[in-house]
C-alpha cells in the first residue's frame, strides 16, 4: 500500500493526486450493498479501486444496473455502453431498462451514492459543471437530477484550476447544476465534508500536502480542527 | 393484428413535413434510428425541431442534419463530444433547449401517458428553472413541468413484428421506449423484423399500440463513440 | 341474418334486445385496424360478434394487448385473466405490461374505442355506473381513466330498470364516473347518439320497438327527426 | 451482485408492525402474494392500510385479512365480486379510499420514480376529484394527485434471482412492479429462486434495487375467480 503510494508521488512531482489518486481515495468511501451512480471522467476510474470483498452494483443512468468491467475486443458490443459512452460488460444478474425507469430509481432515493465531477463546489455545497457561459457548454446530462436526488454526494475535482484559482469558493461562479446537494469532496489536495451551517470542514490531506497549502487553495470558508490526518489510499 | 409494415425508411417518413418536431431515440450513437435519419437527410425536410437526448456526432447521427442545416431546434440534455453541436449551440445559429436527462425522460414519458404535467426536483436553483413554477411537498422543492409530445418518433429496435411490438436490446433501449408512446406518429425501425407471434409477449417492450409504421432496417453501422478495452 | 334475427326476438318475447342483441349491434360499430377496450358484462360478448374479416386488437386494462377467445378446458392458465377476472387466451402478436403502462395508454388516447355499461347517461353524456350510495359499491375500477380519455365512448345499457324507470336522464341521480364524454348509446329499446349541445338523438329503433315506446321510456331529452329505421344486427 | 434471499415468508414480514402501510400486487387473485398475506394472517398483525387494486374474495387473498380484522383501511378501486368488502364498507366498519385504477396506477407509479404529484382527467367533476385542485391545460381540466408510498410493498412475481431481479408472467404482473419501486421495503415472493446469471437481463420486468427481501414462495393455489371456457 504504502509502496503503491510512493509510486504515485514520483509520477506526480507537485505532490497533489492524479485523477487515479483521486480514484482510490474516493474508492474506500464504497460500502458493502451500495448501489452507486459513477459520473464520467475521474468517477468512472473508482470502480477500479473498489476491493473485491465489497458488493456493490453500478447504475448507468443510460439504463443499466450491474456495470461490468471494460470488455476485450471480442466482447465489444455497441449496444453495451455506459454513460460515458464507453463499451462495457455486464455482470451477472444486471437488469436493462429504459431512461425513465432509470431516472425513476435515481429521483426515488434507490441509488445510495452519487459521484460525479466538478468545476466548482461552494461552500454551501452547491455544484457547477454543465456550463461556462459563452465558452462552454457540455450539457448537465444526468446529473441534475442525481445532485438533486441521491441520499449521499461525493465530489471528484481539482482543487484548483490551471492558473491557480480556487474551484471551492463560498459561492459558484459558473451556472450551478443543484443547490446544497454536496455532502463530500475528494479534490486532488483533500477530503472535506461540507457542514449543514456552510464551510468546507478538512478531513483529511493528501499525502505531502500541507493544511497551509489547503488554506491557500480553499476560497470558500474552510473549517480546520485538531490534527488533519494524511489520507491512506 | 393490424399490420403496420411499410417498405423502407423513404416511406416511412414520406409525409414528415417542414417544421416537424420530432422525436429520436438513442443515447450517444447507441439506439438510434440509423435509417429513418439517411432518409431525413435524402428528404432534405428542413426547420426540424429533434427532441432527442444527444445529437449524434459530428459525422453520424444527428449531427449529419445539424451540418446540413436542417435542424432549426434541439431540445437535449446533452452537447458532450460534439464540435458541431456546440459550435451552432454558442454561435446562436441553432436553438438549443437543455433539460436535465431525468426530467427529458419524464416529460417524454409524460407525453406519451397523457400526464400533461408533474413535479419533479431536478433544477430547483438552477437556470432550468427559470420561468417555471416551483412547490413544496413535504419540505422539499419541486419544479412543474409540462409533458412532450411529437408529430413524428422515430425509434429504433431490435427485433420487432408486424404488429408493431417492439424489443430492444441492451442500453440500446434508453429512450426509445417512451419515444415510441409520445409520437402522434410513430415509426420504428428493427434490425430484424418478424412475423406476428414470433416474439414472446412477456418479453415485449413496446406494445404494438404504440407503433404506426415499422419497417426492415438495413446495413446498420452501430458505430461506438468510446471503444474501450480491457486485455483479454 | 333476417332469420336469426327472427330467432332472437322469439326468445325476446317483450321485443326489445337482449344482451346478444346489444352486443350485436355494438359490434357493427367496430371497424379495421382499431384498439378496443371492453368492459366488464355485456361489452365483453362484443368480441363474439366481431367479423373475423375486421383486424382489431382488444385491451385488458389489466395489462394486455391481444384478448383471444376463452380457454379451453386445458388451455386455462391463472396467469392470464381479463378486467372481469375470467380466465382468456392471447391473440398471436399479442403484448404483456403492467397496469400503469396499460392506463399510460389509455390515458394518452391510444385506445380508438370504450364500451361500457352503466346505470344512468345523461342528455348531457355523463355517465353513472360505479356506485349506489348507501346500497351499493363496485368501485370505479377502470372507468373513469377510460371515459376521462378514450376517444370514442360507447355505452351499452338497458333502456330502464326493471321498474320502468327510464336510465336516459335529464342529468345523472347517482354519483357520475365522467362529464360529458359519452358520444353513442345502444340500449335494449334503440341506438342513440348523445348531441354536442345536450339531448338524446334517436338513430335506430330495436327491432319492434316503435318511436313511441322509446319516447316514454326516456327522461332525458330526446330528438327524433324523419323516419328511424329499425337496426339491423 | 447483492443477495437478498430471506428463508421464507415468515422471516419476510418479521418487522412489519401494527398500523403499517402495506402495498399488495396483484388484480383480483391473479399475481397476489399469497405467501406473504398467510404469513400476515399467522402474525396477526393489525390496524393495516393496504393499497391494493381489490380486497381479493371472501375466502382468498387479503378478503381473509378483512374476516381477522386486520386491515383499518383498504385504497382500491375495485370492490367488485368481495361481498364481505363492500358489507364492511357500506357498514363503515372498514375505512375505504376508492380511487380510479388508472390513477391508483400512477399514483404508486410516482411514489416509485419520485415524483410527488400528477395531473391526470380521470375523475374530473366526479367524487373523487372533491378537495383536489384542478388546473386546464391545452383546454382540458385535469385532477392534481399525489404520489403513494409503502411502508412495506408484498409482490409476486414468476421469476425472481437472488440479486431481487423479478420477472412476472402474463397477466399476473398488473401492479407487482409500481408497487415493488415504492416500497420503503420492498418483499417479493416468486414461484421460481434462481442464482444471479440465470434470468436475461433484457427481460427483467423489476430491476433487483428495488427489492429488498426475496424468498421462494410455496405451495401456491393461484385460486381463478371466474373460470370461464369454450368447448375444445
Amino acid at each position: 500500500m504504502k509502496s503503491e503510494l510512493s509510486n504515485e508521488l514520483h509520477e506526480k512531482p507537485d505532490r497533489m493526486l492524479d485523477k487515479i489518486g483521486i480514484a482510490k481515495r474516493i474508492a474506500r468511501e464504497v460500502m458493502d450493498g451500495m448501489y452507486i451512480n459513477l459520473g464520467i471522467g475521474i468517477p468512472t476510474l473508482v470502480a477500479n479501486y473498489i476491493p473485491s470483498s465489497i458488493n456493490v452494483v453500478l447504475q448507468s443512468e443510460n439504463g443499466l444496473l450491474g456495470i461490468g468491467p471494460f470488455p476485450t475486443e471480442a466482447e465489444v458490443d455497441p449496444d453495451l455502453i455506459n454513460a460515458g459512452k464507453q463499451t462495457i460488460t455486464m455482470m451477472p444478474g444486471s437488469a436493462l431498462f429504459s431512461s425513465a425507469e432509470s431516472f425513476a430509481m435515481i429521483r426515488s432515493g434507490k441509488v445510495d451514492l452519487t459521484i460525479l465531477g466538478a468545476m466548482e463546489v461552494s461552500e454551501q455545497g452547491d455544484i457547477a459543471n454543465w456550463k461556462v457561459p459563452g465558452k462552454m457548454v457540455k450539457g448537465m446530462g444526468g446529473a441534475m437530477d442525481l445532485v438533486a436526488s441521491a441520499k449521499h454526494i461525493i465530489v471528484a475535482m481539482q482543487h484548483c484550476s490551471k492558473d491557480g484559482a480556487s474551484k471551492l469558493l463560498p459561492s459558484c461562479t459558473l451556472p450551478i447544476t443543484g443547490l446544497r446537494c454536496v455532502k463530500r469532496i475528494v479534490s486532488d489536495m483533500a477530503v472535506l465534508d461540507v457542514l449543514p451551517d456552510g464551510g468546507f470542514k478538512l478531513l483529511e490531506r493528501a499525502p505531502g500536502v500541507t493544511v497551509d497549502d489547503i488554506k491557500k487553495a480553499t476560497a470558500g470558508k474552510l473549517v480546520v480542527g485538531g490534527e488533519i490526518p494524511e489520507m491512506t489510499l | 393484428m393490424i399490420n403496420k409494415v411499410v417498405a423502407d425508411a423513404d416511406e416511412a417518413v414520406r409525409d414528415i413535413p417542414d417544421q416537424a418536431v420530432l422525436m429520436l431515440g438513442g443515447f450517444g450513437l447507441c439506439g438510434i434510428p440509423e435509417n429513418a435519419i439517411a432518409a431525413l437527410l435524402r428528404k432534405g425536410v428542413k426547420g426540424l425541431t429533434c427532441i432527442s437526448n444527444n445529437a449524434g456526432v459530428d459525422d453520424f447521427g444527428i449531427g449529419l442534419m445539424l451540418k446540413t442545416r436542417q435542424v432549426k431546434k434541439m431540445i437535449s440534455s446533452y452537447v458532450g463530444e460534439n464540435a458541431e453541436f456546440e459550435r451552432q449551440l454558442l454561435s446562436g445559429e441553432l436553438e438549443v433547449e437543455l433539460i436535465p436527462q431525468g426530467t427529458l425522460a419524464e416529460r417524454v414519458r409524460a407525453g406519451g401517458a397523457g400526464i400533461p404535467a408533474f413535479f419533479t426536483p431536478a433544477g430547483v436553483g438552477t437556470e432550468v428553472a427559470a420561468g417555471k413554477e416551483t412547490r413544496d411537498f413535504g419540505g422539499k422543492t419541486y419544479l412543474m413541468e409540462r409533458w412532450l409530445r411529437a408529430d413524428f418518433s422515430l425509434v429504433k429496435a431490435w427485433k420487432g413484428d408486424t404488429a408493431g411490438n417492439l424489443i430492444y436490446r441492451g442500453t440500446a433501449r434508453n429512450f426509445n421506449p417512451m419515444m415510441a408512446a409520445a409520437g402522434q406518429v410513430t415509426i420504428a425501425e428493427v434490425e430484424e423484423l418478424v412475423p406476428v407471434g414470433q416474439l414472446d409477449p412477456n418479453h415485449i417492450h413496446t406494445p404494438g399500440i404504440y407503433v404506426h409504421r415499422i419497417f426492415q432496417g438495413r446495413g446498420y453501422e452501430k458505430r461506438i463513440e468510446q471503444r474501450t478495452t480491457r486485455k483479454a
